[in-house]
Formats: structure tokens, C-alpha cells, sequence
């Protein structure tokens, strides 16, 4: 009787013992390596963008609450001083207003420019694919080659435009010194950059334009004209959007052309946003100042970017 | 797209016409710079610019006379480095978005592609400092580092793995290759349109640097193109016009040469992207 | 490779999509898992190939638990619904594929992928790419790719689905004949009922998050558990009819002409009988005031007919006869029961009696 | 696909070989380098921002300090502009690329007096019994002194000055300025230059450059920020608008009004375009730094260059106007050793035989009073006597606060802000409103700059 007990028991046990084990085993998922290559692959890439992009934002705000000395250190605490005095200079709201007068005008002639070569472009005729790699040429140029090219046909004395005006007996223009002129002359050279990427982009959306409805509309006897604006227009306007915001959001961020052909002159015309963090922080020493003008550039192009969020949502599932 | 057959003469003959009159105007540019490279400086800055002795002595003094040849090494060294640490890390990091399980994985998602919105150019302050004090300054690692990595380019191959089946994945599991193995052999050869797209993206991008190496390089030893031909052109006061045009000429062909292999990329990835 | 799953509950989000699901299955036996989309059979079927976690439960091997246990060290292999390729590696590769990522040596691969090519006759499609292959062949690259691990199991994962309905079959067999060749122990998940039954030497239901039955598949349709089962196996579809029943002579009546004898006393006054198509008969009346039903349509298929009518009561029923009849719909007919069929619980659906002749 | 895979190829095979084909040249750069970079030598980083013939007369000069001493080897790197290299000069201090010497100008001395970052070369003055610093000009010496100690030595110096195209002058008949110009004198040569091209030839131009209206106030004895410039407290003020200031402006809008005038705005640019107008014929008269004489000669192999003294008010005595240029810094961030052969190479530099090959190479002025003792610049007056003028205008400049240079932090901030002034002032703004928008964006800069200092405001 009592070994029977006892063989009850231990029995009892075992099964007790299995229970815990197999609660244990459960506990254990099949990819418990999982944590660890999350880890390794996603690592670097976090790590990275901590140290170069989230972290210098939240510093770049603290900055800008300080005053900085000549050493670029932060000395006095004075809040929203730096963003009071900004939004109320007349050197900044001016830098404002010719910002968004380069933006929009280098957006609007882009997309403008863009849709002319990319129609013309998309016609198959005879040796089109030799005008197509011109057309998308200008993406190969970059900033510095761009406004080298660009400085020497607006030269006022030696350049080629003024040689022309001048062959033609036409008014020579100032190029680099009315501030008129000069806002020209970078909107011209920037969307001529941009032109060889919006090309492109507006290209490969009219080649996807799908051919039977341009039949359709050709029996149904419709001009060209209101095709391209009824038809056309409303089937590409995704990539119509997508390159507008880019551009929109690249010319907010010009830096380079500005730098090598006006300096942000003359008279501030062309000191966009970008040129004026410069400006302030790496000749000026005006670490305060740069910092609040960064902050508010951040606004701009993150409202800029979370449009270009909440449209691609809809396009796009995450 | 339409009936050419339907196209009178006429038609066809301003289609042209309106064809060369773009390519000029996208040409012109190219042409004038590449004209006045080839002419000596005495003859432009007087405004001479329609003469008929030629040479390619700017193109000489060019390469003798200044470091364009250190610049174009520079950053011919620096796109390819950068090229090769955004792929490997975008893919590293979109691959643990799509094939790895853990926990918060969308809030980091979200984390990353809100970095879109946050401009480099806002906040070359800080970065300065964090060069600086990695003792980066004046590097090749120093104008790398801060873009070995970007939201763009995993938001892109995040796109592109979740079009794979997952049953390859799973099949992949069965087999018993690790997450590394099939980051290899399944997720990056599958998805090669892409990481060439993204190769050729990152490579632009990085040829295109201005303002990052402006600020941290101190040195012909390590300036890229872009700040090195900034340099030549403040230095010549004179503005020895000839032998800058011809810098940038000889600097505009190598994009121009990845811009034609790499065309179909730059379209099909950017659409894929961002577009669709 | 015998294989056991022991009370496996598996809950996404606190959902539950599998509960408390038991089942053994012996070496060499083909196993079919049916049930319609959704009820979680692929589930457990990853479950049990380790690719995704358990909840609760056990699942044994051989009678070793193999909870936790990485996919690969599971010993073995699995052939997908879409097949699983890689687009830019060749036939060959593809089979070599995994065996390479264990690295196996060279001449062990070779020797393999050779006899695996040969196994599903595709020695000379070896170079080509899965594109250039029709879907026929695809699904039989990703066999070749089970044959050639040499695992001892086999899932399979619905493999048929994207096939047309002429290579279906053909591969049925020819699947059977591998696993046979091979003595492999195969579960195999389907939502196709005539797969399953054709294949399997047992199969398992699924329905709700539950297992419903585990039989023989003749067992399954001899005697299903419960109102699903019966329902989701047999073509055409059981007759699903409700009816009353009398203690006095153990006869449930679904209206005058069929009634249904019992073997068995029962305590409930309304069941739901079910009656296997080929299980009814009916004869034409002239008189349209007599019989009890009146045709609605008529499939003829050559060697059988296919009648469906309404019984004046109001409910539908398909006949089958094994002959080519000459009736057009409007008629009326006279529908009576041979005597095959369930009773059904009116509440749990249970299985309550079985009627076997009359 | 198999074209695809085909362009790929073609776009590796390509970018490898031109990398393999740089990768050999910017070698061999590198062991030209380190072949010189004897590895017992001390290394002496070496910042400067001079451009055109500037650059590569330094350049000699460090090559030749190379060769002769074995101890030290100075490496020379541009660094852009004056403005640039101060902020990357600050901001490089204590990391591994910063210079142990460094060029900064004139517009840093405040800047890098209170930056704490310097060693002063009065340290190494008061120390070499080599060297005699009172054969360096006392007037230059002044400018970047500071309670009686020298904190740079002064090393390119310059005066502003007014250059004409007296070939052109010639050619329409036209009576060249006197040596000491007023602005009338300056006003009636632009302005029949302008008629008597027909319009063809601008007149006159001055850069849009703040500098230049610094010195055109110092030239009427007044200040640009108060307390004499700051060199008697921490300036608090600025004081853009005086006598002197409202004078010059008035007669620039004199010029503009009558066409004659030619505006080429600002920076880098704005001075070559108008050097090329002016060595093309296309622009009379310029005042720029004498720094620009070598490449003026240079350019106009066939004309004739004219200089005169920086013009004053008309009824007025010139006061003189304040050295430009820059000085050599040594930075304190380095070990002794370095330091003493940054010491040693400025020592180098200032020798009269250096100076004298600096004036003739550059157009900047030979500081040191022996230099003119030399043939080289004995030589150099004689073939072209206007290159005298700038010396003869530094000799005749009695020192005194207001042509000193300014002693204020934020120069650069200053000259932008003057820029901005100038350039509405030249498109035809009211003078005074133009100024007072001036003085009081550097009011708000000069008061944010004392407060994060600790200084008063």
C-alpha cells in the first residue's frame, strides 16, 4: 500500500515536474534570436540617425535659447529673445519673403519647364531618345559646375548674355548687382539644375499614361489642348505632386548655387533661409541666432514634409 | 502615344523644331562653358569670346596648376564610400522593418521616417561640435559618418522587401538560414532594382555635398569637388576664367557618365519610392 | 517521425485562433488539415514548422517536445502555396538553396539535387530560371526542394491552390506517389475537400478554432461529427433538413413523403437530418396536386443528374441520380429518402443518430 | 533584364577605372608630401587666406623657410576668405586640424584678443633677442597692439587707395586727379569719362564693401562705433552717421545720379567683375586695397595704371586712413615647441629681404624699415613710381583713434550690415534712413554681444 503511495506520488510529481517544464519550453519563443539581429541591423542605422539628426535638433533648440560669445559658447539664458528679435528684424522677414519668392519661383518654372520637355519628350518620334538623355542632362551637374556656368553668361562685363544684349544693341543688364536681376539670375540657374530631375521624373509618368484612353479621347474628337489639361493633367498629378513638394522642399534648402554666385547678395536679396543659418553661425559666430533660424526652417519643411506624408498615406501602405 | 501616321509634315517639322529649341536651352549652358574653356583667359576677359584660336591649354593648367585631380579623387572617395555604407545600412535597417519581429517595431518605423522632416542644413551646428570632438574634422570619415545612413533610402527598400512574398522568408526559416543569410542571399539579390537605385541615389547625393564639406574640411588633402572648385574660383581673383571652366568641365563628366548608366535607376526607383 | 499536438491554443492580440487543438499523427501517414479560409489551419501548420510561436500547448516529434526549437532544427521541410522560388536563381540553385546555407559539402549537393531533379522529372529544366517554367513545374521545383533535404517531414501548405484544375489532379497523384517512394510522414494543408480526401490517410477538420474530427477520410464522410463536417465534405452538398421527431415509432418526419428511421431513442422533438444527395430518390407525378416537391433545376453531367427542388415545406433539396433523366424544371416529383442519414443535435450540431437503411 | 545587367557592368567597370586611375595620381600627391614631411620635422600648420599672386608668392616663402632650417615644416592650406577663417579658426581650436599659425585680419583683433585662443608674439618678442621689433612700422604695429602689447605680428598691410585708368584718361584727353584727390576732383574725371566715351566707359566704383566706408570715415577724423572706436572702453554704439560719412555718401549719390557710377555689388565676385571691367576698359576709377597693385600691373601689359591717396571731403584735411590686411597669430592650443616655430617662421617673413619680394610679388607694403633699403624695391620705384603712393600715404598717416582700426567684436556682422547699407544707399535710398537702419541692426548686435560676453551695454 505504501509504495503504491509512493509511486502515486512520485508520479504525481513527475507530472507536476513535466508541467513546470513545459510552461519553461513556452516560454521560449522560436525566434529568440530575433532580439539580437533586431539589434544589429537596426543598431547602426538608430544609433546614427540619434547622433547626427535627433540629437543636434533637440541641441540646436536649446541653443537658441542662449546667447552665444565670441567662442560659440552659450552664456545667457534669455528664452524666446533670439526668435522675438528674428521675427521682428526686417533683415529676416525680408530673407523670408525672398525665400519664398526664390521657392516659388523656382517650384512654378520646374514644373512648368518639366511638363513642356516631358510632352514633348514623350511624342515618339525619330531620335527622341536622344533628345530624352538631353533633356535629363542637367541632373549630372552639380552645384559648383552649375554655378560656374551659370556666373560666367551673367557676368556683367565679360559674359556671354551681355556680349549678345550688347551685339544687339540691347540694354546691358547688372546681373550680380540689382537685386532684381540677381534673384533672377539664381531662379534661372537653380530650376536649369533641377529641370534634368523633373524631367525625368514627369517623363517616366507620361510614359505610363495609358494608351487606350488616348484613343478614347481621340474618337471622341477632343482637341489636344483640353486632352492635355481634362486628361492628361489629372493622370499624372501624383508625380505632379510628388515633384512639386520636392522641389518645393529642396529650394527651401538651397544653399550651394547661393553661396557661389550671390553670397546672398546684393543688398540681401538672394540671403535665403539656408545662406542666413550660415552666415550667422560660420562667419558671423552667431551661434544663438543660427540656431533659431534653424528651428524655424525645421518647421517649415516638416510641415512641408508631413503634407508629403499624408498624401503618399494614401498612396502608400505602411 | 498617338498615330504618327495621322501627323502631317508640317506638324512633325515643329515638333523639331520645338526639340532642338529645348536642347539648346538645356544645352546652352554646356556648350558656352565648354566654348570658353577651350579659349585663352586674355582673349575672355577682354570679352573676346568668338576667336578661333583654340587649345586645350586651360585643360592643362587645370591639372598641373591646381588639386582637381586631389578633389576628384576626394570625392570620387567619398560618394563611393558613402554609396556603399547607405546601402549596406538602409537595407540592414529596412530588412529588420519587414522580416524581423520585435517589439515596437512601428514606433521606431515612424521614429525613422521622421527624420524626413528634420533638414541637415538646420543642424550643421551641433554636427560641427560632434565632429569636432570625434576628432572627424578634416576627414574622409567626418564628411561620411553623418550621412551613412538615411530615412529616404530605407523608407525606399522597406518598399521594395515588402513586395517580396513572405513565403521566402518562411521558406528561408525552414531551410535554417539566419536572418544574415537571408539578408544575403534572398532580400538583397531580390530586391536589386532598388539597391541600385538607392547606389545611384546615395552616389549623387554625396558628389553633391556642398555645405557639410565646406564647413569640415580644412585642407586641399580632403576637399571634394564641389568646395574644391569654390576654392579655385576665389583663389584665381583674377578669375582666370578659361582654366575654371575647364575644372568644371573635367569635373562634369564623371556624372554625366554615372547620369547616363544610371538613368533607368533614378526613374524606376524614384517613382517606386516615392510616387506609387 | 511520429508527430503529436497537445492541447495548442494560439492567440494574435488576445484573439484566439486556434484553441486547445489535439492531434497525433503516426510516421508515414499523410494527414490532411481541411477547413475553410480563415480557421487556422496554416497557422498551425507554421506552428508546427516553427515559424511562428505557440501560445499554449505542446508539440512533440518523435515524442521529443520540440516547443522553441528553431525551424531548422526541426528537422524539416515545407512547400508553399506560391512555391517560394527565388526569381534570379536557376532550378538548380533553388533546390541547392538551403542545403548550401548548411553547408553541406559540394558533392552531397550535387548528388542530391540530381536525384531530387530526377524524382519530379526536371533533370533537364535545371538551368532555367522560374520564370521561364509554367506553374506545374514551379510546384514541382519546390517539391524537388523537399525531396532533396532528405527531412522525414513534409508540410505542405494548400501546393495545388494556383494550379488549374487538370494538373491538380496529376499532381495529386504524383505527390502521393513521392510521399509513398519517400515514406514521408506529410501534413498536408488544404481547403479542398477532394484533395483531402483523395490523398489523405487521415484527415483532420478545422473549423471555428477548433478541431471538429480526425478520421479516416471515409470515416469523415461515413460518420461526421457534427453538421460541418458533413457539410463540407460530399459533392454535390449534403441536404441539410429539419424535421420532427416521433418517439412513438423512432421516425423523424420532414414531411409526408420523407421520413427518417432511427436507430436509437432520442429526447428532443426537432432535429436537423442530413441526407447525402445520392442518399434521395424521387419519382415524377403526373396529378399536380400529389408529390411533395416541385423541380427547380436540372444539371445534367452525362453519367449523373443533378435535380434540385423545393419541398412544399419550404426547404430546398438535391437528388442525385446515376443516370440521364429527361425532367425540366416546374415538374412536380414525389422526393423520398433511401434511408442513409444523420441526425443532427438541433443546438450543438452534434452528431445524435445515424440512420442506416430503412 | 540582360541589358539591365549589362549597364551595371559597363557603370562598375567605369567607376573602378577611373577610381584605379586617380588612385595612383593622388598617391604619388600624397608621397611627394610625406616625402618632404622629413618625419624628425616638426609639423607647422600654416592657415592663410591669401589668393592670385599672394598665394603663390606664401607659398615660396614657406617652401624656402622649408629648405632653409631642417627642425620645422610649415604646411600651408587656403582657407578662403578673411571672414570665413576667423569663425573656422574659433571654431577648429583644440581639435586636430586647427593651424598653429594662422593669417587673420584686421576685423578679428577684438575677436581674437578676448577668444583667449592666442599666444601673444609679444611672448616670443620679449624673449628673441634676434629680432628688433622697432624695424617693424610703428603705424602697423599700432593696429593690432592692445595695452602696449603686440598680439599678431602685422604681416600683409595695406592701404586703401584709388586707382585710375590713366591710359583711358588719356585716350578722351582728361586731366588725371591730383596725388591727394577730393571728391570733386574724383566726380569731374568720372564723370567726363562717362561723357566723353558716349556713355561707353562707367566713370567711377566703389565695391560694396564696408571696409571702405570704415575708411572713408576715418579719413574725416571720425569714428565708426563710440568710445574712439573702442579703444578707449568696450565699444556700445555705433555711429555710422557723421560728418564724414554723410559726406561721402552724398557725393557716391552725386555719381550714381549722373550715371556714371557703376554698382557690382558685393563679395568675391563684385571685385572681380570689377577688376575685369576695369583692366577691359569698361571702368575709369576703383578704390580698393593697394593690395591689388600687383595684380593690376600685371593685368594692364598695355596700359597705364594711376593711383592716388583714398579721397577726401572737398574744404577738408585728409586724416588718413587705417591699415588693411592681416596680421600672423600664433594659436596657444599647440605644444611649445610648435609654437616657437610658428615664432620663428613669422620671424622669417618679416626679414627686409622678404618684405621687399612680398611689395613687389603682392602690393601689400613692406613693413619693415629696411626693406626699402633693398634693391628689389629700389628697382621696383623706379620702373613704376605710382607703386610709391600707397607707402608714401602709410608714411604720411599720423596714427590717432579714428584711423586705428576699429576695436570691436563683430566686424564681420558690421561690414555685412554696411553692406546692406550701401548697397540701398547706391540704388538710391535716403542716405540718413539707409545708416540709421544700419546703426541700429549693430546696436542690437553690439549690445546681444557685450550681455553674452559679461561686458556693459
Amino acid at each position: 500500500m505504501e509504495e503504491e503511495n509512493n509511486l502515486l506520488d512520485a508520479k504525481k510529481q513527475n507530472i507536476l515536474e513535466n508541467s513546470k517544464k513545459s510552461i519553461l519550453a513556452n516560454k521560449i519563443s522560436v525566434k529568440k534570436n530575433d532580439k539580437f539581429y533586431a539589434l544589429l541591423f537596426l543598431g547602426p542605422s538608430l544609433l546614427l540617425l540619434i547622433l547626427f539628426i535627433f540629437y543636434p535638433m533637440l541641441k540646436t533648440i536649446y541653443l537658441s535659447l542662449f546667447l552665444t560669445n565670441g567662442n560659440g559658447q552659450n552664456t545667457v539664458f534669455v528664452g524666446l529673445e533670439n526668435y522675438v528679435s528674428l521675427l521682428t528684424s526686417s533683415t529676416y522677414l525680408a530673407s523670408l519673403g525672398s525665400t519664398f519668392v526664390y521657392v516659388i519661383g523656382v517650384s512654378v518654372l520646374t514644373i512648368f519647364l518639366g511638363l513642356l520637355l516631358a510632352s514633348t519628350a514623350s511624342k515618339n518620334v525619330r531620335g527622341s531618345v536622344f533628345f530624352r538623355t538631353i533633356f535629363s542632362s542637367t541632373m549630372g551637374v552639380s552645384i559648383s559646375v552649375s554655378a560656374i556656368f551659370w556666373l560666367f553668361i551673367f557676368n556683367p562685363s565679360i559674359g556671354i548674355l551681355n556680349q549678345v544684349a550688347a551685339f544687339f544693341h540691347l540694354p546691358i543688364l547688372n546681373w550680380s548687382t540689382d537685386p532684381n536681376l540677381a534673384m533672377i539670375s539664381v531662379i534661372i540657374s537653380t530650376v536649369w539644375m533641377n529641370l534634368g530631375f523633373a524631367f525625368l521624373v514627369l517623363f517616366s509618368a507620361f510614359e505610363s499614361l495609358p494608351l487606350s484612353l488616348y484613343e478614347e479621347t481621340a474618337i471622341e474628337g477632343v482637341g489636344p489642348v483640353y486632352r492635355f489639361m481634362h486628361v492628361t493633367i489629372p493622370l499624372i498629378s501624383p508625380t505632379l505632386f510628388f515633384v512639386s513638394i520636392i522641389t518645393l522642399i529642396e529650394s527651401f534648402k538651397s544653399f550651394g548655387l547661393i553661396d557661389l554666385m550671390t553670397a546672398g547678395g546684393p543688398n540681401n536679396a538672394t540671403n535665403m533661409l539656408v545662406y542666413q543659418i550660415y552666415q550667422n553661425a560660420f562667419l558671423n559666430g552667431n551661434y544663438s541666432q543660427a540656431s533659431a533660424e534653424s528651428v524655424i526652417l525645421t518647421i517649415i519643411i516638416a510641415i512641408l514634409t508631413f503634407i508629403q506624408f499624408k498624401y503618399l498615406e494614401k498612396k502608400v501602405s505602411y | 502615344m498617338e498615330n504618327l501616321n495621322q501627323w502631317t509634315g508640317s506638324k512633325k517639322t515643329w515638333h523639331y523644331l520645338l526639340l532642338i529649341i529645348l536642347s539648346l536651352l538645356i544645352l546652352g549652358p554646356f556648350i558656352i562653358g565648354l566654348w570658353t574653356s577651350l579659349l585663352p583667359t586674355a582673349d575672355i576677359s577682354s570679352g573676346k569670346l568668338f576667336i578661333d584660336n583654340i587649345s586645350l591649354d586651360n585643360y592643362w593648367a587645370a591639372l598641373t596648376q591646381t588639386p582637381i585631380i586631389r578633389y576628384l579623387f576626394n570625392s570620387l572617395f567619398i560618394s563611393i564610400l558613402t554609396m556603399i555604407c547607405q546601402v549596406f545600412f538602409c537595407s540592414l535597417a529596412a530588412y529588420a522593418f519587414v522580416f524581423i519581429d520585435f517589439k515596437y517595431r512601428n514606433f521606431y518605423f515612424y521614429l525613422v521616417l521622421s527624420t524626413m522632416m528634420l533638414p541637415f542644413e538646420a543642424e550643421v551646428i551641433p554636427n560641427f561640435q560632434t565632429i569636432k570632438s570625434l576628432g572627424l574634422l578634416n576627414s574622409y570619415l567626418g564628411m561620411v559618418i553623418p550621412f551613412m545612413t538615411s530615412a529616404f533610402g530605407i523608407f525606399m527598400l522597406r518598399q521594395s522587401f515588402m513586395q517580396m512574398p513572405y513565403e521566402l522568408k518562411e521558406a528561408a526559416d525552414v531551410e535554417g538560414l539566419s536572418h544574415w543569410q537571408f539578408y544575403l542571399k534572398g532580400a538583397l539579390p531580390y530586391s536589386k532594382l532598388s539597391i541600385y537605385t538607392l547606389a545611384a541615389y546615395s552616389f549623387l547625393s554625396a558628389w553633391n555635398q556642398y555645405l557639410w564639406p565646406l564647413l569640415t574640411t580644412f585642407s586641399d588633402d580632403y576637399r571634394p569637388v564641389q568646395v574644391g572648385l569654390r576654392e579655385l574660383q576665389s583663389q584665381e581673383t583674377f578669375n582666370n576664367w578659361g582654366m575654371i571652366q575647364a575644372s568644371a568641365a573635367i569635373i562634369v563628366i564623371p556624372t554625366l557618365i554615372v547620369l547616363y548608366f544610371g538613368q533607368h535607376y533614378f526613374k524606376s526607383g524614384l517613382n517606386e519610392g516615392a510616387v506609387k | 517521425m511520429s508527430i503529436e499536438f497537445k492541447n495548442i491554443t494560439k492567440t494574435y492580440d488576445q484573439a484566439p485562433v486556434l484553441e486547445n487543438i489535439n492531434a497525433e499523427i503516426e510516421n508515414g501517414e499523410f494527414f490532411a488539415v481541411v477547413g475553410p479560409s480563415g480557421c487556422g489551419k496554416s497557422t498551425l501548420l507554421r506552428m508546427l514548422a516553427g515559424l511562428i510561436d505557440i501560445t499554449d500547448g505542446i508539440i512533440k516529434i518523435n515524442g521529443k517536445q520540440i516547443n522553441g526549437l528553431a525551424a531548422k532544427d526541426r528537422n524539416l521541410t515545407m512547400v508553399f502555396q506560391d512555391y517560394a522560388l527565388f526569381p534570379f536563381l536557376n532550378v538548380e540553385d533553388n533546390i541547392a538553396f538551403g542545403l548550401k546555407a548548411r553547408k553541406m559539402p559540394e558533392e552531397e549537393i550535387k548528388k542530391r539535387v540530381a536525384h531530387a531533379l530526377e524524382m519530379v522529372d526536371l533533370s533537364d529544366y535545371k538551368e532555367r530560371k522560374p520564370r521561364d517554367l509554367s506553374g506545374g513545374q514551379r510546384q514541382r521545383v519546390a517539391l524537388a526542394r523537399a525531396i532533396a533535404s532528405d527531412a522525414k517531414i513534409c508540410l505542405m501548405d494548400e501546393p495545388l491552390s494556383n494550379l488549374d484544375a487538370q494538373l491538380r489532379v496529376k499532381m495529386r497523384s504524383e505527390i502521393r506517389d513521392l510521399q509513398q517512394k519517400l515514406g514521408l510522414t506529410l501534413i498536408y494543408v488544404t481547403h479542398d475537400q477532394i484533395e483531402a480526401m483523395t490523398m489523405a490517410d487521415h484527415i483532420m477538420v478545422l473549423n471555428d478554432k477548433h478541431v471538429q474530427q480526425i478520421d479516416t477520410p471515409l470515416g469523415i464522410y461515413n460518420q461526421p461529427a457534427n453538421e460541418f463536417v458533413a457539410n463540407f465534405f460530399g459533392s454535390p452538398k449534403i441536404n441539410i433538413l429539419s424535421g420532427n421527431y416521433q418517439s412513438n415509432n423512432h421516425e423523424i418526419t420532414i414531411d409526408k413523403y420523407l421520413k427518417i428511421k432511427v436507430n436509437k431513442k432520442l429526447d428532443k422533438n426537432d432535429y436537423v437530418v442530413g441526407i447525402r444527395p445520392n442518399q434521395m430518390d424521387f419519382e415524377t407525378i403526373d396529378n399536380l396536386k400529389e408529390g411533395n416537391a416541385s423541380v427547380k433545376n436540372v444539371s445534367n453531367l452525362g453519367s449523373q443528374t443533378i435535380v434540385s427542388a423545393l419541398l412544399d415545406n419550404g426547404q430546398t433539396v438535391r437528388i442525385v441520380k446515376e443516370n440521364q433523366l429527361s425532367i425540366a424544371p416546374g415538374e412536380r416529383i414525389k422526393a423520398t429518402s433511401r434511408g442513409d442519414a444523420f441526425v443532427f443535435d438541433p443546438e450543438k450540431r452534434n452528431l445524435a443518430a445515424i440512420s442506416v437503411g430503412v | 533584364m540582360k541589358n539591365q545587367k549589362r549597364v551595371i557592368y559597363n557603370l562598375i567597370i567605369v567607376l573602378t577605372v577611373a577610381f584605379l586611375s586617380l588612385l595612383p595620381v593622388s598617391l604619388l600627391g600624397n608621397k611627394q608630401a610625406s616625402a618632404a614631411d622629413n618625419s624628425k620635422r616638426i609639423k607647422i600648420v600654416f592657415w592663410h587666406e591669401m589668393t592670385g599672386p599672394a598665394q603663390t608668392q606664401l607659398n615660396e616663402f614657406v617652401k624656402q623657410f622649408n629648405k632653409s632650417q631642417s627642425k620645422y615644416q610649415v604646411v600651408s592650406q587656403f582657407e578662403g576668405t578673411y571672414e570665413e577663417a576667423v569663425q573656422k579658426i574659433l571654431n577648429t581650436h583644440e581639435s586636430n586640424t586647427s593651424p598653429a599659425v594662422f593669417q587673420s585680419a584686421d576685423i578679428s583683433v577684438s575677436q581674437l584678443y578676448h577668444s583667449g585662443y592666442i599666444t601673444k608674439v609679444q611672448k616670443f618678442i620679449d624673449k628673441d633677442k634676434s629680432f628688433n621689433v622697432n624695424d617693424i612700422s610703428s603705424v602697423a604695429r599700432a593696429f593690432y597692439s592692445q595695452k602696449g602689447e603686440l598680439l599678431g605680428m602685422p604681416f600683409n598691410t595695406s592701404q586703401p587707395v584709388l586707382y585710375y585708368n590713366a591710359s583711358l584718361l588719356k585716350k578722351y584727353n582728361i586731366t588725371p586727379p591730383p596725388m591727394n584727390p577730393s571728391y570733386s576732383d574724383i566726380t569731374r574725371v568720372a564723370k567726363q569719362l562717362y561723357q566723353r566715351s558716349n556713355k561707353k566707359v562707367k566713370g567711377m566704383t566703389m565695391e560694396v564693401y564696408g571696409w571702405l566706408f570704415d575708411q572713408l570715415i576715418a579719413n574725416s577724423g571720425n569714428y565708426s562705433v563710440n568710445n574712439q572706436n573702442g579703444r578707449l572702453a568696450t565699444p556700445t554704439k555705433a555711429s555710422f552717421i557723421n560728418s564724414g560719412s554723410l559726406k561721402a555718401m552724398e557725393w557716391i549719390q552725386e555719381n550714381v545720379k549722373s550715371g556714371d557710377f557703376i554698382n557690382y555689388g558685393s563679395g568675391t565676385n563684385a571685385s572681380a567683375n570689377e577688376m575685369a571691367a576695369f583692366l577691359s576698359g569698361k571702368l575709369g576709377i576703383f578704390m580698393e586695397s593697394s593690395a591689388d597693385i600687383g595684380q593690376l600691373t600685371l593685368g594692364m601689359k598695355n596700359q597705364k595704371l594711376g593711383v592716388t591717396y583714398y579721397p577726401h571731403a572737398d574744404g577738408q584735411k585728409a586724416n588718413g586712413v587705417a591699415i588693411g590686411g592681416a596680421a600672423l597669430w600664433i594659436s596657444n592650443d599647440k605644444s611649445s615647441e610648435v609654437q616657437q616655430g610658428a615664432w620663428n617662421f613669422i620671424k622669417y617673413l618679416e626679414s627686409a629681404k622678404n618684405q621687399a619680394t612680398w611689395q613687389k610679388a603682392t602690393g601689400y607694403l613692406a613693413l619693415n624699415k629696411n626693406s626699402k633699403k633693398t634693391k628689389t624695391l629700389k628697382n621696383l620705384y623706379k620702373k613704376n613710381p605710382a607703386l610709391k603712393v600707397p607707402s608714401e600715404q602709410l608714411a604720411k598717416t599720423v596714427p590717432n583713434n579714428s584711423n586705428s582700426g576699429i576695436f570691436v567684436e563683430g566686424i564681420v556682422q558690421e561690414r555685412i550690415i554696411l553692406n546692406t547699407a550701401l548697397d540701398q544707399i547706391y540704388n538710391g535710398s535716403n542716405i540718413k534712413s539707409s545708416l540709421t537702419q544700419a546703426e541700429e541692426a549693430m546696436n542690437s548686435y553690439i549690445k546681444n554681444n557685450n550681455r553674452a560676453n559679461g561686458w556693459r551695454y
